[in-house]
């Protein structure tokens, strides 16, 4: 599981890679809340590369979306599959997150 | 053809995604449809088993976490066992999706495995144990 | 981390070669070197589990096999369990390298888990049981 | 697992794909034994594809090559990887195949 980081125009867009569980959500929260801190304010997590996330992972995207929203930015969300638009559904995360199919959908709209 | 599984790990959570893979594996063994080797599986044990480890272990750095995994073509039952004292599931369970509670960080554990497996019991035997067992949804 | 399985399947050979690959992969969890999960564990294993299908329980059509498997990072240990009436493995046991034996179709069994396994043990305990021991030899 | 047989000149050439058990080795036996029947006499078993043997596949190797040899014929082997190395060294199998590195080798030489 890793993370990578890259900025497309005054996105800021995260590729989760591996599993978002309890072991390794603080490190993505870290990252985001780096580039928070250096005047970053639209990010974009994709998750094309993405296991299966935990109520811990969850947990971490609420709160940095939270922490965005309070300096003026946005947290979106692209590529959930199946599984984890299940996920968002039963937790009703769906609602508080705006989620794009395609990473080129979501980068359009922003 | 009938499997039964057991492990002991350390009480830390970087073990979690290796015992997740080991038990999915296994009831890919039984060809349990995708959806449940790939979301019911995988997030129920993980909850139980942070919740053992944050929660029921907590502080008790030489502590351990013990997995039981039975499986038949039918039905999966995955126990997991902590050290620790117990608690009452229904007073620790919320509902996440309330309007109060929808942006809080934590308190998703639960629920999710209420969510996501057919039965959760708790009960204490030389230790806290959660019980989840898991029906086959083709 | 430590992991236990045990599985049990009908008396019919038809379910050793996927008995082999579900212990055969939990060891590879372990890392264990590449001849021991693809040479000792597979033949070993295979022997001992076509001995207790076909000599063990033999004609008892309704009879089972139990297989468990006790895995560390140091040692793995193996128990095959039939319901026959046991035999005694020192007087079984024959050496087909022997001019008399090498072009015979059968008796090689026993003589591969010697060679294969570190530690053969066989006793009775509510039916036969072949123990095997693997150290992890890197 | 599963075996085919196909003839290069004089020669049947048998590919032993996943494991030659005690589930499969009689269907392996009888396919042989056909060829034999209809007159075939030079064998050659290609394990390059092979998983593991166990005694009873070891069994019916040497129990055809005898047969083979009744008729004045011969078996032979090729390819097989360490762990088969091994196998045959154990149970001194080696002194009693032709046993060849590469198919090629072993066409060329029967
Ligand atoms: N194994 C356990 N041992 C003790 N308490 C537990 C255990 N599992 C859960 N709990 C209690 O249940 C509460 C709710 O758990 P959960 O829904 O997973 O949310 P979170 O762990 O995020 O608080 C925990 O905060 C804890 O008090
Ligand atoms: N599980 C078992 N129960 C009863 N007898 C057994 C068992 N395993 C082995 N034996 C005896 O040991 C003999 C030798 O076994 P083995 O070396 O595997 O050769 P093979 O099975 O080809 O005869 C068998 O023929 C049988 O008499």
């Amino acid at each position: 599981m890793s993370f990578a980081i890259k900025k497309q125009g005054e996105i800021v867009v995260v590729d989760v890679e591996g599993q978002l569980i309890v072991g390794n959500r603080q490190e993505l929260k870290q990252r985001v809340l780096d580039e928070l801190e250096k005047g970053e304010r639209k990010f974009l997590v994709d998750f094309s590369q993405t296991g299966y996330i935990d109520s811990s992972g969850l947990g971490v995207l609420v709160s940095l979306s939270k922490k965005i929203r309070e300096q003026g930015g946005e947290l979106r969300l692209a590529n959930l599959n199946d599984d984890l638009k299940t996920l968002f559904e039963l937790t009703k995360l769906d609602t508080l997150f705006q989620i794009s199919d395609t990473r080129e959908r979501a980068l359009e709209t922003f | 053809m009938h499997i039964a599984l057991e492990l002991e790990i350390p009480s830390d959570v970087r073990y979690i995604e290796r015992v997740v893979e080991i038990v999915a594996k296994q009831c890919a063994q039984f060809s349990y449809p995708q959806h449940q080797t790939s979301l019911n599986i995988p997030v129920a044990l993980s909850e139980a088993l942070s919740n053992a480890i944050l929660r029921g272990n907590g502080d008790r750095t030489n502590a351990y976490v013990q997995v039981k995994v039975d499986v038949t073509q039918d039905r999966l039952i995955l126990e997991v066992l902590d050290e620790g004292l117990g608690f009452n599931f229904e007073e620790c369970l919320q509902d996440p999706r309330e309007p109060d509670n929808l942006e809080r960080e934590d308190g998703r554990g639960l629920f999710l495995m209420t969510q996501l497996m057919d039965r959760i019991e708790r009960f204490s035997n030389q230790g806290n144990v959660v019980r989840m067992t898991l029906k086959r949804h083709d």
